[in-house]
């Protein structure tokens, strides 16, 4: 779930954060389900036709596919897939699910849920993007072969896919899943043309055909690319904009000072490492009022942490602000207490994870020693500056400690999840950059159920499951809320993961982008964006 | 006093070496240089041969392949170098280092024919190691040998080559080359980078050994008066021949090659009872690459007519006893030594 | 300019190379003149500070060396002119060919270019006439093909070619005074003499003065008016070259002479030997500097240095306490025994 | 062409008597070299005495844990004589174990650079043919290369270990090395003394140990500050991208990497770090050509 | 050193050294993939992939060929003028590598431009040496040999781009499409590659001219009374001439090549930045083209060098 980019980046000031949410607060309210035209946050100007926007990013991405999506925030790869084919559906920063390319996704039971396409909805090739054309590629999805990170959820209902016409799909889960649509968006959002995909005979072959905003124009691998508006985009006049362009600067200093010089319109990263560029002239900030939280993942099938004891020694023996505060080098962050923090409607205060008590992780420690399971563990990391930041404060806190033993191994950005989550070669396992945590779902289930996508650390626990299969199931909130707090009461007992953390993105951007639209983890919906004639976006 | 030997052709037992047909090319870039061209020499035991010559006459280059020290890489040599009837062309390089014992060398850089990295008594004492002479008896002979030339091994014990004057190092490397007792010594140059003050010594110094140890020597120098003083025979070479072979005396009264009389006439005399009168002759040095048909002297040599640019003139007694490759040699006595007779 | 006043005249000179722990002295107490049409020869063996002293008349000595005393060079004092000037003057004067020719000409630079740029420099003279004067001078100094010559390289030519070439573009701005440093020390003895001869020709033709340096007797004797013998950066010996020759009244040239060895010696002949080394610039005997080397040393010889003295001959001068008696007749050059009798 | 005609004394250029006369273009001239020489080559003594000793240092915190809180200005104490860095370490003890690190890894490298390019090198001057061209290749190829390059090519393929660096640090210089122990085999095997021995009826083996040798030492070691300068800067760039060796270890390319990142808000944390790798790669390159210089006019002095 | 012969044999010397260097670099690419862990197969289908996934897509690739095989069939293709298209952007290599190899080329020419103002400043200090001038600039050209460029980059990029806002930060565009947007992205670059050329080609030339001014035809020089100006110029310079070429040589090479932190950090897209990417994403047809480059570049500069020595040296017929 993690990228390049992501992984230059952190966390936030908690207070320009508290700020800069307020006034995300009042446009969202404004935010309309179906129609975009008041979707602009925190800008008065009315949209203009025409100009450019770059995006500054630092990777490229490596496959046009769209099946193989990973990392929904700004910057990561789908980023630029959006701007091609468009989310079919997408969260929006309240965790509603909204339409995208299609219409609308409902569902009466969370188990049958109909998806509703534009009519007339042309990919850029000429076909139509229609049932079949979706059919197609969620069937694509579900082939193993693809090698889609979301096989598994797709190939769970693609089979009861059913065309009702060539707008209408039905979809039947074998589960209910009251979060289907924003799993969806999240895993499986992108249709490209059948044709394209058919033509390709391997996969770097795929040509970016879809139905999205922007028609790829060129592309000069790992260091721009440059996109044409889609003169056949369904929703006109949109996309506003003639020229969209994401170039790859790697340094985040270098990534910095280009926005604020004008030489690209937008990056996303966190405050502190705005620093004063913040404040100059054309430049502003903008938060993406999404919280997420930063965890990093216990190896539950091997080693130390097998044992609880070890969990809850090392809760015990950080102080977690501190921890985020070497990795920001801001002040002001407050520990969450669980998985839910507390502006989330199912927070619960009743059960916390353990709190900073260094006497008993130091008995816990001792405990452990004595019963020849010593505290002997490997903290595997990305070797960026951020984190290994965040590797040796955990290393140098920790090593205060009597009867503790850590080591620390950074490894290229490319080796995270293979030394991790396929070779489960650690202790524990910090992939940095928060996890977007919303509407709880897929994300949870993916953190925490026994099969869940992203949980390296192999956690399993009947209970959990249950839990999180009863929150999935029902449409009603007070169910919801109630199997949520038994995950909160499960994750304060097990201590799955090591959450040390909220956040919320930033963007640092001109202030003259209008049409700033957050979707999913924050990714912009390219086809509202554009320049104003003068300074449009508040400070 | 003098022993003035006719050359005479076959082995005879006096002969400690005999060099026949000796031929060393080297090719530089593709092109090959003659320096040493079908040279004969023989060296009799206790006796001093003289190589003259200008630069590039092959002087030096004689006296390396006579010790096969010339570099192996782009260099081709042929004939036959007998030492006491054993050819050395033919030894094995285990065999040479047996033979080493008894030919040395002595370098005309008094420096650089040190390491300068090492003390003084392990440069003397280098052939005896390799020579396997045991520690104790090596202790005696390297004192012997310093004392042959006028150091105590007290003196010179610890001190590396800088410490000493360039007439002292070579006498130190005269030293290091009869610590392994040889019977041969190649001496290349050996006064040349000396001051006058500081040479005679060194000259005195190799008559002596010369005379104690019956030791023969091949005397390699351009300069002719020092030749004269040590050598019993003298060969004077031209583009990597001999041109002219005798005792000193014959060379140096009555020269008949005309180049021997050439480089006769040009060595300065400390003479400064008349101004000389310039001449104003002068001829081009032919090149080694292309050495000239016939007599390789006949571009500079004001008696050659066209026999001596059809036929290469081979060594051949002359009236007064010498060997000369000449068409038409001299036979009158150096105009200089008659300048000084009257 | 009178034709009377020396060309060249050093008074009391001395150099110095400023060194730690103390300063070093190469030259003292210099003193000599070069008369007009003359050829002056200056001896010594290494370390004498013949070098040094062509050096510092040229002013082309390391910044490190100090030059203390006056020279005069056609009738001007050198230190009185402004670096500059001096730099001018003295090239316009005099021509000096140096010991090596293969490093003394740029490798990098015509040949030609580097004989006529002296006189462009200095007299301004017209390109072609520069070119035209530079070929005479090949021509002159027996280059064969001087108009081709004038673009080659000097690696095309031999040693003795490229002495020549130096000798032709010390001649370019028809200098009062050819100083020839070692000029024939590299060369073969056949081309030695030719190049002597040709320096000895040059001058005689060109009524020019000459300061011959060399570390061999030989080279100077048939070639000189007077001769200056330099032992550890003093002048033990000056006079006229055959004076000098024939009636050495200082050990250290007497000493010299005999321990040449001579082609007209029998085979084997032992030589007479100075003991002892010269002396080396950091450690100079106080007195006289052949002192430690020289037989009849005695008391004041190690302490006091000798002033000058005069011989028979008025401009015959030596520096020794106890110079060897003056000899009548020109038949024995020296008492050197073993070197038998040499004819005249 | 060996005979040498007649030069007598020939070895005496108008050059060599100026230059061993040159003027020090330094004021104070001391025993061998300029006051700045000597500052330099002290101030690697002392980083030597530093790398060796630094754990005795009285009061220095360890480099691994916090002294104070993150990114402090430096005050007067000796902790935080620069300043903490971005977890609260003492920069100054930093930086100092940083010089153990950084120095450990050169000489490592250079010892394994100087034995193998020494050994190769010598075996080629002296056997020339097939193996000098093989050397030559080897050099010509790494010339040819960035030496970033084919560090991070190696290093992407062996992982950043400690000895995976030192490896291929050592591994870089050996060309360079080889050819210098090359030259000056070649430039020796043709002086009298090597005749001499030979002459003697030395083998192959002892001519390169007993002869030539000891005299390659010092052209080799006038090179190796200048290529250990080169080490130190590619250490620090390689660590600077992110393949130096494994944190929390102090080097000085990792903590100016560290620091970039908050050169906007803490331009002090750059300033320790910099301060050493520049000083020492001065120091270094000074030394170098002091040693150069030296060997340049000794050489010439022949 | 008669007509073009030095030239041509210059020009066949260097190639048929460079070949060798060529393959053996060459292979050492090829070789990079079967070493280094993970593979662009990894990278192109995303975490989910198995190991058979991965090793089908190597082999689709040809990357579970013997090494030689694999070695061979690129030369092969090389030898066809094919050498593949980018893996992930599919773009033709060899157009890739040209249009970033022109970004650099370009960089690196302004910066050996502008670090020839070390050639004067070398002659001036060298005649004067010990002077205010030389002991200045000596004690300067040390200091920036003693910062490493990537030092250099952060401290120069933080004040000029983002203290003082003169220079971009970042950027590129080319000079054929707006030439005066090009001079100004390229000149912090430029400036950050040329001031260490500049000052090791200052070094170079100073102690060269130093020696060659105690060279015997110097002395001469001066013994004739020509000027120091002319004798700088005329006698001076050119004998100095074929160690500052070396030297400038040398740094062409690395300086094409080599400018991975100065390339990155101001993301221009040249060689530098894109081989340094490139090997991180095991783009192997990238990384053997852009070495291949190297290789060829290396030679083709000393081979100019080579022409360059039988120039300005009238002795050289190229060894």
């Amino acid at each position: 779930m993690t990228d390049a980019f992501d992984v230059n980046t952190t966390a936030t000031s908690a207070l320009r954060a508290g700020r800069t949410a307020r006034a995300a607060a009042v446009a969202l309210a404004m935010l309309c389900a179906s129609t975009a035209a008041t979707a602009y946050a925190a800008t008065q100007a009315e949209p203009v036709k025409g100009g450019e926007i770059t995006i500054v990013n630092g990777s490229d991405i490596k496959s046009w596919d769209p099946a193989v999506t990973s990392g929904t925030f700004p910057g990561g790869p789908m980023d630029m897939l959006d701007a091609v084919y468009g989310f079919i559906v997408y969260t929006d920063v309240n965790g509603k699910v909204q339409g995208g390319m299609a219409e609308s996704l409902t569902s009466p039971d969370a188990k049958v849920w109909t998806l509703k396409l534009r009519p007339g909805v042309k990919f850029t090739d000429g076909t139509a993007y229609d049932a079949e054309a979706v059919k197609f590629n969620w069937d694509r999805a579900a082939d193993p072969a693809t090698l889609a990170p979301a096989q598994a959820f797709v190939a769970s209902w693609n089979k009861s896919i059913k065309i009702v016409d060539p707008a209408t799909l039905e979809i039947t889960l074998a589960n209910p899943d009251r979060n289907f649509g924003s799993t969806l968006a999240q895993l499986a959002p992108f249709i490209a043309s059948p044709a394209a995909l058919k033509a390709a005979e391997k996969k770097t072959d795929i040509k970016p055909v879809g139905a999205g905003a922007f028609l790829l124009d060129s592309w000069n691998q790992g260091v721009s690319m440059t996109m044409k508006r889609n003169p056949g985009y369904w929703d006109q006049p949109r996309p506003y904009l003639d020229t969209l362009k994401f170039v790859v600067i790697p340094e985040t200093n270098s990534r910095i000072s280009t926005v604020v010089q004008g030489g690209a319109t937008m990056m996303a990263g966190y405050p502190y490492q705005f620093g004063s560029n913040a404040e100059a002239a054309g430049v502003t900030t903008h938060e993406i009022p999404l919280p997420g939280l930063y965890r990093a993942y216990f190896n539950q099938t091997k080693g130390t942490f097998t044992d609880r004891r070890a969990r809850e020694a090392f809760y015990e023996a950080l102080q977690r602000p501190r921890l985020m505060k070497a990795y920001t080098q801001v002040e002001g962050y407050i520990a969450p207490t669980n998985y839910f923090t507390k502006d989330s409607p199912f927070y619960d205060a009743t059960y916390k994870l353990p709190d900073y008590n260094p006497q008993h992780a130091q008995e816990l420690f001792n405990a452990l020693a004595k019963d020849g399971k010593p505290f002997d563990i490997k903290i595997v990391t990305y070797s960026n500056s951020d984190l290994k930041r965040l590797g040796s404060y955990l290393q140098q806190s920790l090593g205060a400690y009597e009867n503790v033993s850590v080591k620390l191994e950074l490894v290229d950005q490319a080796m995270l999840t293979p030394t991790c989550k396929a070779q489960g070669n650690f202790d524990l396992c910090v992939d940095g950059g928060v996890l977007v945590s919303n509407g709880a779902e897929p994300i949870i289930s993916n953190l925490l159920s026994s099969k869940g996508n992203d949980n390296w650390g192999k956690y399993n626990s009947p209970a959990m499951d249950k839990a999180l299969a009863s929150a999935n199931a029902t449409m009603d909130p007070a169910a919801v809320k109630a199997a949520y707090g038994e995950v909160q009461k499960i994750v304060a007992a097990d201590l799955p993961l090591y959450i040390f953390g909220s956040e919320t993105r930033h963007l640092l951007i001109r202030n003259n982008t209008g049409g700033i639209v957050p979707s999913n983890g924050g990714i912009l919906q390219k086809q509202f964006l554009f320049v104003c004639k003068e300074a449009c976006t508040t400070k | 006093m003098t022993n003035t030997r006719l050359p005479v052709a076959g082995t005879s037992p006096s002969r400690l070496l005999e060099i026949e047909n000796l031929s060393v090319h080297f090719s530089r870039s593709g092109k090959l240089m003659r320096a040493v061209d079908g040279v004969s020499l023989h060296v009799a035991a206790g006796e001093t041969l003289g190589l003259v010559g200008e630069s590039g006459s092959g002087k030096t280059t004689i006296g390396r392949a006579l010790l096969r020290l010339l570099p192996e890489a782009n260099t081709q040599w042929q004939g036959s170098i007998r030492y006491q009837g054993t050819d050395l062309a033919s030894l094995s390089r285990a065999g040479m280092r047996g033979m080493r014992g008894r030919m040395q060398m002595i370098f005309q850089d008094p420096v650089s024919s040190f390491n300068p990295r090492r003390r003084i008594e392990d440069i003397v004492a280098e052939g005896l190691v390799i020579q396997g002479v045991p520690k104790a008896e090596r202790r005696t002979r390297v004192e012997a040998a310093l004392a042959d030339v006028g150091f105590a091994l007290a003196d010179v014990a610890g001190r590396k080559p800088h410490q000493f004057s360039g007439g002292q190092c070579q006498r130190i490397a005269i030293a290091r080359a009869l610590a392994v007792q040889p019977d041969l010594i190649v001496c290349d140059e050996p006064v040349a980078s000396l001051d006058v003050s500081v040479q005679a010594h060194v000259i005195n110094l190799l008559q002596d050994i010369r005379e104690a140890r019956r030791l023969a020597m091949i005397f390699i120098s351009h300069d002719l008066a020092v030749v004269k003083n040590v050598s019993d025979r003298v060969a004077v070479l031209y583009m990597g021949k001999v041109v002219e072979m005798g005792s000193g005396e014959q060379i140096y009264d009555r020269p008949a090659h005309p180049y021997t009389r050439k480089l006769l006439e040009a060595v300065p005399v400390v003479d400064a009872s008349r101004k000389l009168r310039p001449a104003a002759d002068q001829q081009a040095i032919p090149s080694r690459i292309r050495p000239p048909s016939g007599c390789a002297f006949r571009t500079r040599c004001p008696r050659a007519v066209a026999r001596c640019g059809e036929e290469e003139p081979i060594l051949t007694p002359a009236p007064r006893g010498q060997m000369v490759a000449c068409h038409f040699p001299h036979d009158e006595t150096a105009p200089f030594s008659t300048a000084r007779q009257a | 300019m009178s034709e009377d006043l020396p060309i060249l005249a050093c008074r009391d000179m001395s150099c110095q190379i400023s060194a730690r722990p103390k300063a070093l002295d190469v030259l003292q107490n210099i003193d000599f003149t070069v008369a007009r049409h003359t050829a002056l020869g200056i001896v010594g063996e290494s370390g004498a500070g013949k070098s040094m002293l062509v050096k510092s008349i040229m002013g082309i000595a390391p910044a490190s060396v100090r030059v203390n005393g006056q020279i005069m060079l056609d009738g001007q004092d050198l230190f009185a002119m402004k670096p500059r000037d001096r730099a001018r003057f003295i090239g316009r004067k005099v021509g000096i060919v140096f010991q090596n020719p293969m490093t003394s000409l740029n490798p990098y630079v015509p040949v030609g270019r580097q004989i006529a740029e002296a006189c462009r420099q200095h007299f301004d003279v017209p390109r072609d006439e520069a070119r035209q004067r530079a070929i005479e001078l090949l021509r002159t100094v027996g280059i064969a093909d001087p108009e081709d010559c004038y673009d080659y390289y000097p690696h095309h030519f031999s040693g003795g070619m490229k002495q020549r070439i130096m000798i032709a573009a010390s001649l370019i701005c028809h200098p009062d005074l050819l100083i020839a440093d070692e000029a024939t020390t590299a060369l073969d003895v056949t081309v030695q003499k030719e190049v002597l001869d040709l320096l000895q020709t040059i001058q005689e033709q060109r009524q020019m003065s000459m300061i011959l340096v060399s570390h061999n007797l030989g080279v100077v004797a048939g070639r000189t008016d007077e001769i200056l013998v330099l032992y550890g950066g003093h002048v033990v010996e000056y006079g006229p070259t055959s004076e000098v020759f024939r009636n050495p009244r200082h050990r250290y040239t007497e000493a010299l002479l005999s321990a040449m060895p001579h082609m007209d010696q029998p085979t084997h002949t032992r030589l007479r030997t100075i003991a002892g080394q010269p002396p080396s610039l950091a450690n100079k005997p106080a007195g006289c500097p052949f002192a430690p080397r020289c037989g009849a040393a005695e008391g004041p010889c190690h302490t006091t240095m000798p002033d000058m003295r005069t011989g028979t001959d008025s401009r015959h001068r030596f520096a020794c306490h106890f110079p060897l008696e003056q000899t009548v007749g020109p038949a024995v050059v020296s008492g050197a025994t073993d070197r038998g009798a040499r004819a005249q | 062409m060996s005979s040498p005609g007649a030069p007598l004394v020939q070895g005496t250029r108008l050059g060599d008597i100026a230059r061993a006369a040159m003027p020090a273009t330094s004021m104070l001239k001391l025993p061998g070299g300029t006051l700045f020489e000597m500052l330099a080559a002290a101030f690697l003594v002392f980083l030597v005495l530093i790398a060796l000793f630094v754990d005795f240092i009285p009061g220095l915190v360890s480099p691994k844990f916090p002294y104070g809180d993150f990114s402090q200005m430096p005050d007067l104490t000796l902790n935080g004589l620069l300043g903490t860095d971005d977890i609260g370490r003492s920069i100054l003890s930093r930086v100092l174990y940083g010089a153990r690190a950084s120095l450990t890894i050169v000489f490592v490298a250079t010892c394994l650079s100087v034995s193998v390019g020494l050994l190769l090198g010598m075996l080629a001057g002296y056997y020339r043919g097939m193996l000098e061209r093989m050397v030559d290749l080897y050099a010509n190829t790494m010339s040819a290369l960035p030496s970033v390059l084919v560090v991070l090519a190696f290093v992407t393929a062996t992982g950043t270990s400690v000895g995976a660096i030192i490896l291929i640090l050592g591994i870089l210089d050996i060309g360079t090395y080889a050819r210098v122990a090359k030259a000056g085999v070649i430039s020796q095997n043709n002086r009298d003394y090597v005749l001499a021995a030979r002459a003697m009826g030395a083998t192959d083996a002892r001519i390169l140990m007993k002869e030539i040798l000891p005299n390659l030492i010092p052209a080799l070691t006038a090179v190796m500050p200048t290529l250990m300068a080169g080490l130190i800067i590619t250490e620090g760039s390689l660590s600077f991208l992110g393949y130096g060796i494994p944190a929390p270890a102090p080097s000085w390319g990792g903590m100016i990497a560290s620091s970039t990142d908050l050169l906007s808000r803490f331009p002090v944390l750059i300033v320790g770090p910099t301060m050493a790798i520049v000083l020492t790669v001065y120091a270094l390159n000074t030394v170098g050509d002091y040693l150069a210089h030296r060997l340049n006019s000794r050489e010439r002095g022949n | 050193m008669t007509g073009l012969k030095p030239y041509a044999k210059a020009v066949s010397t260097r190639i048929l050294a460079g070949i060798p260097v060529f393959l053996l670099v060459t292979f050492g690419a090829t070789a990079l993939s079967s070493l280094a862990p993970g593979s662009a197969a990894q990278l192109i289908l995303g975490d989910n992939a198995t190991a058979e996934q991965v090793a089908a897509l190597n082999s689709a690739y040809g990357y579970d060929l013997p090494l030689w095989e694999r070695y061979l069939k690129w030369l092969g293709n090389l030898l066809q003028g094919d050498l593949g298209q980018t893996l992930f952007s599919q773009q033709p290599v060899l157009d890739v590598v040209f249009d970033r190899a022109a970004v650099t080329f370009e960089i690196a020419f302004l910066a050996m431009a502008l670090s020839l103002v070390g050639i004067p400043a070398a002659m001036y200090t060298a005649s004067h040496p010990g002077g205010i001038a030389d002991r200045f600039l000596r004690s300067l050209s040390s200091l920036l040999l003693a910062v490493p460029t990537f030092v250099i980059v952060v401290l120069l990029s933080y004040v000029f781009a983002i203290v003082l806002r003169w220079l971009p930060a970042t950027g590129w565009a080319n000079f054929t499409d707006d030439p005066i947007a090009n001079l100004w992205y390229v000149a912090l670059p430029v400036i950050c590659l040329s001031l260490h050329q500049t000052a090791y080609l200052y070094r170079v030339a100073r102690n060269e001219m130093i020696t060659v001014l105690q060279e015997d035809f110097v002395q001469v020089a001066r013994a004739r009374g020509l000027s120091l100006s002319y004798i700088m110029l005329r006698h001076v310079l050119r004998p100095s001439m074929p160690q500052i070429l070396t030297v400038m040589g040398l740094s062409l090479t690395y300086m094409l090549a080599g400018s991975f932190v100065v390339e990155s950090y101001f993301a221009v897209p040249g060689i530098g930045w894109t081989v340094l990417t490139a090997v991180k994403s095991h783009d192997i047809p990238l990384v053997q083209a852009i070495l291949s480059l190297t290789v060829v570049i290396f030679v083709i500069v000393f081979m100019l060098v080579d022409i360059g020595y039988a120039i300005i040296d009238p002795r050289v017929t190229v060894s």
